[in-house]
């Protein structure tokens, strides 16, 4: 029993811990910038195709596994340039239009990207040799954890914590936190408005491909992983509420340890259960649990 | 292993075959004008399979067999000296994929389709071929409805294996290597393919074990990545065998991700179709002893089969992987479609209608890519399949089997004007009889 | 009495933006509030017409209780209204926007398949409040792309269109040039006598009409009422002059321009 | 509508009247995709356009027509077409009142999300009563009766290049008319309105959620029609119709023919199904090229290919108005 929940437990904690990092750039751009990003779950697999490139060649040069974390989050990090590309290039031209437009683009990108990851990688799934293993498995009440999904959760909040002091003690989060209660306000204090948008787009990027690059070790690279993963992040948001960084994380732990119990309790209710609940949230509590806007 | 291989060998009649696979793949020949009563211009023959999605994984290898097929055809002089042309099209959901089916038909104009991964598409081709009277010639998509016929008396559709196949092939094995389990837990992927393997292994299982107990079965969404809260699942009913009939990379998935949890340690399995992607199934994290299935095609099943051989090798020259089992299935139904032809020519001198080369499918035999391969009277795909054992005693980093079991489908499959459960009925009786 | 506010009090968090607030409109009134900003004044209006729920107190119309009674239905009783910052619709021609308002007065909102274009009578009463506006040479114009007296004019003329019992207008001239002012308020003033709305309040900031127009004049400051009287007895309060207008030097000025300004329409 | 505008659509008709006669047979049943998706994206744009809600869901009312064919021919053996879009209509409606009640609650990102999460519930839904709508592999749809004929002796394609395609481009025009008259009515003001600005349209008297919840309903049932026409031309229903890519593909279609004109979504449906048979024939790629279009046009011309194309026309004509002037 005390296996079970032991299992339970980490197993919904692990998923919750890759669904927050992708949430949590969804929020971040969101909060920011007013933009629904369908795309995020299309930075999650390049961030996952690109993470195994980066293992593969650090390992064909003699690096050692356990420090493959490294070329992992290189490779979340390099793809930090398409930040200021998609920014720029695409999104800056339609802020001032309705956001459905906004959401449209959005759309159109991941339809790219989609097609992009294929033809640079193909269609059979790919994976990372010889990471996942490598840093043993730890037993705890008679329950195995792999360690890597440890190394992911505490990553997952070492960076979740890191976000939080940047909100809460940095000019930059004060900055961020007043263009998104206003932006005009804080446009007309004469803060770049522009600068503030690359940087939050690139950063809410980075934390998909983070996001992606850290998760592919225990896992193989498909071409639809970006449709799946979009549904979930979503219900994760639409949970938490939209645009909140507490609400990413509450409601990334929800939907992990939920599709996890539904797993062990009725396994046919999975993701019924949680359009379910995403329904259930958006009736009662449409601003979600910490959201605000309405 | 090698007894098996004898085994087959003998049932399959390889002298014949060999000769036949050399003439194939015989030296160069350039177009010489298409023989007498045959009509100029290439045959046309469209291709479907899916590029996009899960099922992109055997259908862009199958569409990849089908280029080489045409390739090696034409160097040898293409089919009665016709040049084949591939017409290749996208197969995704039912309605765009009897469109593209309807363009290739009516606007390419093409002789035969070759192609169709999932059952859905299956039944909406198959009743569309009978109507616009189009060859369809299937890699993998029956036109079954669970575990029932829809279309029993096709003519035009020339459908795959049945769907359980690989399930039935998974039980007999499990019934021979593991015979004494007494609890089986299920996983497949959330649609028909998933819950009629689940199905089909209880059933058959039971006849061969009848004091076997079964979970609940678990079904996961196709494309899932994260199989740790299944696995859980799968751990907490403390099964002795793990049947699994996942056939594309979410077999490596779980097999990584259980490895994480030492499921296998505990437990035993059985992968009915995990060998679909096989290359895959790297040695780091799939333990030995497992029974692994592959669907029709197993890569080193023989070490004395030229047109395996040299398939093998272009492929991985060409694309660096190496073939799935749709791969056979691509390559078998071309094959077949060229020996008809030939043999309906060689009845009448003339360029066979289409009808004619239906009759002449029906009973047909030819050598494929693992071996002979036909068609039954009911427009039935008859092959092998293989199951056996992991073992990582091999020069590769993934997995092989050893001891290979052949199977072929005329112990698998149902037969001809039988139902799922007539069959399993009448085959239980056999057995407890 | 028409409408009617007891106690009413509204707090945004901790900020109180009116408190206890009792003021009453009757029938046949143009009333005027004014005071500083932040003094409560939109948020009166808004509480009134039931764009926000009061925290406590009650708002009668007709002597019935319409607290929390949502805009639509209010407006179905009778009670319209015109914003601070025009609200138009953006994409519609100015005559749409007037058709919008009268198609909900009759109650042919649910006519789904009968042809707007051949509604004379919708169309000749939008025509109608249209003149009555001086907007009859830009029917056909989007509104995004009047400037902005018009739109004001439009924002009000749409509500007028409704054929209220009463009309709460919040600032009906702000933005607009100090010549057009005048004009604003006395197309107002003349198309509310023709389609017979007799009862109207004004947010207003602008003295001059304020003093002109007005039956009676409530000086509001801090969420309170600090006085609510005639034009006569308002401009004789030095107090309210002097919060409305900010400065203590104000008074004598104010009065000053005041009589100016008469002697100037005399 | 203007002249112009009236003999071009004229001139439109009699082409679809006599395509058949003319036209390649793929090409004619093509055509046929057409007309059912044109009929569902008037409902689709009522709903975006006329009341500013974009729905990211609005495959569930092809699959609620689509799988209701399916049920109604293959199940219940009822072939008649007109049974068929009648239960839909029935259907769609109660469908859309059930959500609807929930979604016209909120506006914008909201209102696309909640009906998103609505066509991926139905989804799951199809995927998971297996035994009732085939799961993954769908149900069969029978050749309909079309105003009681039964025409199944007749050939396949004759029948989509006959009869089926005139009884479709019949429906389209009915359909249209309807929904120009909706759009065109004093409803339709309001939900204009309520677009543009719903706080001062509830100041006006009208009752926003009363007016979307019924625009919403009306969508869906058109939606619906077009999933019933849209299910015998492949003879098969899956649950990839409901998924919410497909969603995407409508709101894709719309947009590219430019959602602000009545006719827009039509000539987004031409495009979008030619440009994917002919692209997708060549490239594996093609949603590569879509997606790049979609963002072309959203970030370029937000008005679609019909702005384009009248900003052409009214460009020309001037010009030539300005040449006879100066001659």
């Amino acid at each position: 029993m005390v296996e079970t929940i032991v299992n339970i437990l980490f197993s919904g904690i692990f998923h919750a811990s890759v669904l927050f990092l992708v949430a949590a750039g969804l929020q971040l751009v969101f909060g920011v910038q007013k933009i629904f990003n369908l795309a995020c779950g299309s930075f999650y697999a390049l961030g996952a195709y690109l993470g195994i490139v980066f293992v593969k060649y650090f390992l064909s040069v003699g690096g050692p596994p356990v420090l493959a974390i490294l070329p992992l989050l290189a490779a979340g990090f390099v793809l930090a340039i398409i930040g200021p590309i998609i920014e720029r290039g695409l999104l800056r031209f339609v802020y001032d239009r309705d956001v459905h437009f906004q959401l449209l683009l959005t759309f159109a990108l991941l339809l790219m990207i989609e097609d992009i990851i294929k033809l640079i990688w193909g269609t059979y799934p790919l994976s990372t040799q010889g990471v996942y293993l490598a840093f043993g498995i730890l037993d705890i009440f008679g329950a195995s954890i792999p360690v890597y999904n440890l190394i992911v959760i505490v990553a997952s909040i070492v960076i979740a914590g890191i976000m939080a002091h940047i909100l809460s003690n940095t000019r930059f989060g004060r900055i961020i936190r007043a263009t998104s209660d206003n932006n005009e306000m804080a446009q007309a204090l004469g803060i770049n408005i522009n600068n503030i948008y690359v940087k939050v787009f690139t950063l809410g990027t980075v934390l998909g491909t983070i996001g992606g690059a850290l998760v592919i070790p225990s896992t193989a690279a498909m071409s639809e992983m970006a449709v799946d993963l979009i549904v979930l992040a979503f219900a994760v948001v639409v949970i938490g509420g939209l645009g909140s960084m507490k609400g990413a994380f509450v409601g990334a732990l929800l939907v992990g340890i939920l599709k996890s119990v539904s797993f062990a309790v009725y396994p046919e209710l999975e993701m019924l259960l949680i359009y379910i609940i995403v329904i259930v949230v958006l009736v009662f509590k449409p601003q979600g649990l910490f959201g605000t806007a309405t | 292993m090698e007894k098996n291989r004898r085994e087959f060998l003998k049932t399959a009649g390889v002298g014949v075959l060999g000769a036949g696979a050399a003439a194939l793949l015989g030296s160069q020949k350039a177009f010489a004008a298409p023989a007498k009563g045959v009509p100029k211009g290439p045959v046309k023959i469209g291709i479907m399979g899916f590029q996009a999605g899960v099922a992109a994984v055997p259908g862009i290898a199958g569409i990849r067999a089908a280029q080489i097929w045409a390739d090696q055809i034409n160097k040898a002089g293409g089919i009665l000296g016709r040049k084949v042309k591939l017409k290749i099209e996208e197969e995704s959901k039912a309605k765009d994929t009897v469109e593209k089916f309807k363009k290739l038909t009516i606007k390419e104009k093409c002789d035969v389709v070759s192609g169709i991964l999932s059952t859905g598409n299956g039944q909406a081709v198959g009743k569309e071929a009978e109507k616009i009277k189009q060859l369809w010639l299937s890699w993998d998509g029956t036109t079954q409805k669970g575990l029932i016929e829809t279309q029993p008396k096709a003519f035009y559709g020339f459908r795959s294996v049945d769907n359980e196949l690989e399930a039935v092939a998974g039980a007999i094995t499990t019934a021979k290597v593991f015979p004494n389990i007494k609890k089986v837990a299920g996983i497949g992927n959330d649609y028909s393919y998933g819950r009629n393997c689940w199905a089909a292994y209880k059933r058959v299982l039971s006849m061969y074990n009848p004091g076997v107990r079964f979970e609940e079965g678990i079904f996961t969404k196709l494309g899932e990545t994260d199989f740790s809260a299944a696995i859980d699942a799968l751990a907490a009913k403390k099964p002795d065998l793990i049947m699994s009939s996942f056939w594309s990379g979410d077999t490596s998935i779980i097999l990584k991700q259980a490895a994480g949890k030492r499921l296998f340690q505990k437990v035993k399995g059985c992968f009915t179709t995990g060998g679909g992607v096989h290359d895959t199934l790297k040695k780091e994290f799939t333990p030995e002893g497992l029974i692994l299935g592959y669907n029709s095609l197993y890569f080193r099943w023989t070490d004395n089969w030229p047109l395996l051989n040299e398939f093998t090798k272009i492929y991985h020259q060409k694309h660096n992987a190496y073939p799935v089992y749709e791969c056979c299935h691509a390559y078998f139904t071309l094959q077949a479609y060229k020996a008809a032809v030939e043999k309906c020519y060689g009845l009448t001198g003339q360029w066979p209608t289409k009808e004619q080369v239906v009759e002449a499918l029906r009973g047909i035999n030819v050598p494929s890519l693992s071996g002979y391969r036909g068609y039954r009277q009911d427009n039935k795909q008859e092959c092998c399949f293989f199951m056996g054992l992991t073992t990582h005693k091999n020069s590769y980093d993934f997995v092989t089997i050893d001891p290979v079991y052949i199977l072929p489908s005329a112990m698998i499959q149902k037969p001809e004007g039988y139902t799922f459960d007539q069959w399993a009925t009448a085959w239980e009786k056999k057995v407890k009889g | 009495m028409i409408l009617e506010a007891i106690n009413i009090s509204k707090y945004y968090g901790e900020f109180c933006a009116l408190k206890d607030v009792s003021i009453g409109i009757d029938e046949g009134e143009f009333v005027s509030v004014i005071g500083p900003n932040g003094a409560g004044k939109t948020t009166l209006i808004n509480v009134l017409t039931g764009f926000l729920k009061p925290d406590a107190g009650q708002v009668n119309f007709r002597g019935k209780d319409i607290a929390g009674k949502g805009p639509e239905e209010l407006s179905t009783m009778g009670i319209a209204r015109s914003f601070q910052l025009v609200h138009i619709f953006p994409e519609l021609s100015l005559i749409n926007t007037i058709k919008v308002a009268i198609i909900s007065r009759q109650a042919k909102g649910m006519r789904l398949f009968a042809s707007l274009a051949r509604d004379k009578e919708v169309h000749e009463q939008a025509l109608e409040v249209a003149e009555l506006f001086g907007l009859a040479d830009l029917l056909e114009e989007t509104a995004k792309n009047c400037p902005q007296g018009i739109k004001k004019l439009l924002d009000v003329a749409s509500a007028f269109a409704l054929h209220p019992e009463i009309i709460l207008l919040d600032e009906p001239t702000s933005g607009v040039s100090t010549s057009d002012k005048n004009k604003i308020m006395q197309v107002l003033v003349d198309a509310s006598k023709k389609i017979g709305i007799k009862t109207v309040l004004q947010v207003e900031h602008d003295m001059d009409i304020v003093f002109s127009y007005s039956d009676r004049i409530i000086a509001m400051q801090q969420g309170k009422v600090l006085a609510d009287g005639s034009p006569a007895e308002v401009e004789k309060n030095e107090e309210v002059i002097c919060t409305v207008v900010g400065q203590k030097e104000c008074f004598q000025t104010f009065n000053r321009i005041m009589s100016m300004n008469r002697e100037e329409r005399a | 509508m203007k002249k112009t505008g009236i003999v071009f659509l004229l001139l439109i008709l009699a082409f679809l009247l006599v395509w058949p006669f003319i036209g390649p047979e793929y090409q004619v049943y093509l055509t046929l995709s057409f007309f059912a998706y044109s009929v569902a994206l008037l409902g689709f744009n009522l709903l975006f356009n006329y009341t500013g809600l974009l729905s990211f869901g609005h495959a569930l009312f092809i699959g609620v027509g689509g799988y209701t064919a399916a049920f109604l021919t293959s199940r219940f053996h009822i072939p008649y077409m007109e049974v068929s879009i009648l239960v839909t209509i029935l259907l769609s409606g109660v469908v859309a009142i059930l959500i609807g009640l929930i979604c016209v609650r909120y506006i914008k990102i909201y209102f696309a999300m909640l009906t998103l999460a609505f066509g991926m519930l139905f989804h799951s839904f199809l995927m998971k009563t297996y035994h009732l709508t085939g799961g993954d592999e769908g149900m069969s749809v029978e050749q309909p009766y079309l105003l009681g004929m039964d025409f199944s002796s007749m050939d396949q394609m004759a029948f989509f290049s006959g009869p089926y395609y005139y009884y479709s481009l019949g429906v389209l025009i009915l359909a249209s008319i309807a929904m120009w008259r909706i759009v065109h009515s004093p409803f339709g003001l309001c939900l204009t309105s309520i677009r543009d600005n719903p706080d001062k349209a509830e100041y006006l008297g009208i009752g926003i959620r009363k007016y979307r919840l019924l625009a919403f309903i009306i969508s869906g049932c058109f939606t619906g029609v077009g999933g019933v026409l849209l299910a015998p031309i492949t003879g098969h229903m899956d649950p990839g119709m409901v998924f919410w890519t497909h969603s995407g593909d409508m709101v894709f279609m719309t947009l590219v023919g430019g959602f602000s004109n009545f006719f827009g979504p039509m000539l987004g449906t031409v495009i979008f199904i030619t440009l994917r048979d002919v692209i997708s024939s060549y490239i594996e790629y093609w949603r590569l090229i879509f997606g790049a279009l979609l963002a072309a046009i959203v970030i370029l011309s937000p008005g679609g290919v019909i702005e384009v194309l009248t900003n052409l026309f009214t460009l020309i004509r001037r010009k030539i108005m300005a040449g006879e002037n100066a001659s």
